[in-house]
């Protein structure tokens, strides 16, 4: 019970820690100030609930190993985000698309962790779903406002749906850790979520005047640690400093 | 207007703000008033914008989360205020687009100390610590300045940069007791940091234009030189307090005048800087002449968007 | 003097480590298969002069660091490669021209270096020349074939030159170490070299068609230590597998 | 030509290939031979160039100095591979432009392995131990092929390949021998490695289309399925060796047919590879083709650049 609860913590926690360590990194460089401070806004929202996440991972361990230990001192076959949320900014049409494509998930998720058994993790999730509703009308926003703007936006934003699409399926994947917190009530049975999820998704796309793809070729690995290649390059930095400075207070 | 007029509506401005009252953006005001004020606060917001840079740089590498999220704060905070302060801009009748304008094309300037590579972390703290604290005296001041505006964005920019001073010099108390490594990291920092701070406060008094007239308009109250003693006398102790050395071998107590002296300035260093040759000069201007550009398809996006949805609510209208 | 060889051969073979990093990052993502094979070339030269200069500093030095260690677990501050060689790969011309720029010294370094009293030193370099006699003939005909080509890379290659140009000053700065085996007949004289550089690079660029920039502002840092902000980055993966997994054998 | 005299031709030509003469390019052959061997050879180099990129992936990130050069001087043999084979193929009338674009838009494959990721530093091990060595069972045979610059080049690449091979496996070696986590990093790389490398032999026998034609030709000489086996049973050992496991709850020796008897393939898997959806053939293709479209001004440069100096030369001479 114990070792799976730590796993399915992590199983939440590190796709926020991931995609937040994407958002973050376009800080600065975005196409307006106010996008800017939104994506930078974001990215603080996921490392702020990530931190609670592994406060409380950290706790179930219990082996001494603190929130910047699970944070940054895994290998990259022990990180378990989905391959989505690695994918990288590829321009700002790829990054509101996986974005998006990833708040509808979270907000389906967390709507239903608040109903746990496990008191902790339904707290975070209360306190998260305000702001990840924040992060999904931004989101659907900017797919509505570039699916149907001008020629170019809609046809970068369909590139990146379709690209991203394949990405899309291992949401709903199952692992054992999640089955048996599903089973204990404590977790929530993703598989569930599926319907309502494209549901929600194509109904933003076709505001957006964008075509709902149609491939049934999916995706997977992330869940069990078997990551896309540019998953290295992102832990590279993201780990430095305490690969670097090991055992170091900051 | 005849002459006269004018001589006696510029009579009338420069009474009000002697009675210490604001201008508001709809007040008539001298065309000298405006330029100045559109120069200083465009350069201002320039400088929170470009000043995001070195600090994004160490976003993906913050050594911890609490860190992370700290830093994504406060270079959020900047945003911010360079939201607020292009806005107040906005207000003299120069939109956006020109200043951003002006900003790339190298017409306007920015803070010169945004120019120097942020090469460890602890330069995190030495920018919160240093770079802020300067900051905050060329700025408190201006809380009290005679554009209303820009005086309402300052008591909020103000506000905010002393809590990033803080936290900076928090960063540095951390190394300064930390490990060995940690220790020589934050002393490094103050070795590079230490002298373009200085610099921040700009020329000498004697080098220096506008000063006269800004004093006169509260867009100054002390000169450079005043500000930079300022700095320094509530730098030191701080520095001493958690056993950093400032790297000025000349810098002693001065009974007598009850301040720090101080070793020369390298001004040749400066001006190299201020015109464009500083270490991260190019990088800063391309890297936001870059967002800008990739941006533009986005930007444009945006706007049919919203021409599209105005269209429809006028046709839900008819 | 101990110290301060370990320090010269430092100020050497950072260079090549660097930059050796770079070009062996742009494997597979070359213009043609031609200038990949060359690139990954030079890339593979580099990594193998560097190879002798680190197992004779370990030797230097001699408290059981190897090779790896000096290339792989020193801090930023602790590198003293010119900050010509780590400017990024922004596009091939400016990969030429930072080839070029370094090439040229280059080889007025290695040359000299043949003199040197130290015989594994003069080894190193006797070996060498051959290796970048042929990296600075590849780079000099790239400078020409596009500083003499299309309207296009006419610019391109002229706006690498205009940029690069500020970091080549450096070269020809010396560090205390330098000078102390200067003295010793074991360091080469860099500031003899200038001359020679600049008119050698001139007569490239003038047959190549290209303006020779006038600037009189540099940049300079590198050799103490001080890099841009590219460094950190090339680092976080350089240093990647030997942070993650220490002290282990590969 | 008559009908007659080209099954003449035809008659002569099936002759000569029987009698182990080798092919010419400037020797007559038939058009589906000229077709098959394109599309062979071509598919041949594509592999080269695109599997420069799964191995690419780890040089910045090498452990050691030694296995960096290593892999750089790998990767660098993959790209002369790549020029002997289009060189081969260009004997045979088509231009190495016409086979860029035949990969760029999808009409060419290269080999499915390359569609899977490099994970950790292991799968350098693993590529070079598993992947060069299911090539190498696969291309010996093709160093007696019919068309003489394929044999020819395939002698050279054969030669390397065994090389790699062994460097692979000696990866494997030292991480097998390694402390616990690398170990087990030598072993997941075998786990994912090992099912990908056994369909890299091709579909079964049932399934394969052009086989009879290539084994007289041969292009082929023996069966995917036969490779398959003579593959399994040369690395199993190997795996076992170093204390690997092969990752196939099915595989035993069967001591009557003198081989292993192993698991079933996946080949919904390795059809969803060929058909583009690999975890990164898209990956792969952007590589390719976005390295191409950047160098195109540099092509179009050296193009310009050479055009510029025979006008030159030829002013001279007159």
């Amino acid at each position: 019970m114990k070792d799976n609860l730590y796993k399915y913590i992590l199983g939440i926690a590190d796709n926020s820690l991931i995609l937040g360590q994407r958002m973050g990194s376009l800080t600065g460089h975005g196409p307006s100030l106010e996008t800017d401070i939104a994506c930078t806004n974001i990215s603080l929202d996921l490392f702020g609930q990530v931190r609670s996440y592994y406060q409380y991972a950290a706790k179930i361990a219990g082996d001494g190993r603190t929130e910047d230990d699970i944070a940054m001192l895994r290998k990259e076959r022990e990180y378990v985000n989905v391959l989505l949320v690695e994918q990288p900014n590829t321009d700002f049409a790829y990054t509101m698309a996986r974005q998006f494509l990833f708040d509808v998930y979270h907000l389906l998720l967390l709507n239903e962790l608040q109903k746990s058994k496990d008191l902790t993790l339904s707290a975070i999730a209360s306190k998260s779903i305000k702001e990840v509703s924040y992060h999904q009308r931004f989101s659907s926003d900017w797919i509505k406002r570039l699916g149907d703007g001008t020629d170019l936006s809609h046809q970068k934003m369909q590139d990146a749906i379709d690209a991203l699409w394949a990405y899309t399926d291992e949401l709903f994947h199952q692992t054992q850790a999640d089955k048996v917190m599903v089973k204990e009530g404590v977790g929530v049975d993703v598989t569930k979520l599926k319907e309502t999820y494209y549901k929600q998704v194509n109904e933003v796309l076709e505001e957006a005047t964008l075509n709902i793809p149609e491939s049934k070729y999916f995706q997977k690995g992330g869940k069990e640690g078997i990551h896309t290649e540019h998953m290295g390059y992102l832990l590279s930095d993201l780990q430095y400093m305490q690969r670097t400075y090991p055992n170091m207070e900051w | 207007m005849s002459e006269e007029q004018i001589k006696n509506l510029e009579a009338q401005f420069e009474a009000r703000i002697a009675r210490d009252e604001k201008i508001e953006a709809k007040d008539w005001m001298p065309e000298k008033y405006r330029q100045t004020h559109i120069r200083q606060m465009s350069q201002h917001a320039h400088s929170e914008i470009v000043g995001m840079l070195p600090e994004g740089n160490w976003i993906t590498r913050a050594p911890s989360l609490r860190r992370k999220v700290a830093l994504l704060a406060k270079v959020q905070d900047e945003a911010g205020h360079g939201l607020y302060l292009y806005s107040a801009c906005e207000t003299l009748g120069i939109s956006r687009d020109e200043l951003y304008d002006q900003l790339h094309s190298g017409k306007a300037k920015y803070s010169s100390i945004f120019n120097y590579p942020t090469v460890t972390w602890a330069d995190m703290g030495a920018i919160g610590w240093l770079v802020d604290g300067a900051a905050i005296i060329n700025q408190v001041p201006l809380c009290n300045t005679s554009y209303g505006p820009y005086a309402r964005a300052m008591v909020r920019v103000c506000k905010e940069e002393s809590f990033h001073q803080r936290q900076g010099y928090e960063i540095m108390i951390k190394l300064a007791n930390g490990t060995p490594e940690q220790k020589e990291m934050a002393q490094d920092a103050l070795n590079r940091w230490w002298w373009p701070s200085l610099m921040m406060l700009g020329p000498t008094d004697a080098e220096s234009i506008h000063t006269e007239q800004s004093m006169k308009w509260k867009l100054k109250r002390k000169s450079n030189d005043e500000l930079r003693q300022q700095f320094i006398d509530q730098t030191v102790p701080q520095a001493d307090l958690i056993g950093l050395t400032i790297p000025d071998p000349d810098l002693k107590w001065n009974e007598e005048k009850g301040s720090y002296d101080f070793g020369e300035i390298n001004w040749d260093e400066f001006w190299q800087v201020v015109k464009g040759h500083g270490p991260c000069n190019k990088e800063r201007m391309n890297a936001r002449v870059g967002a800008w550009e990739r941006g533009e398809w986005v930007r444009d996006a945006a706007m049919a968007y919203a021409e599209k949805q105005q269209q429809k609510k006028e046709k839900q209208v008819v």
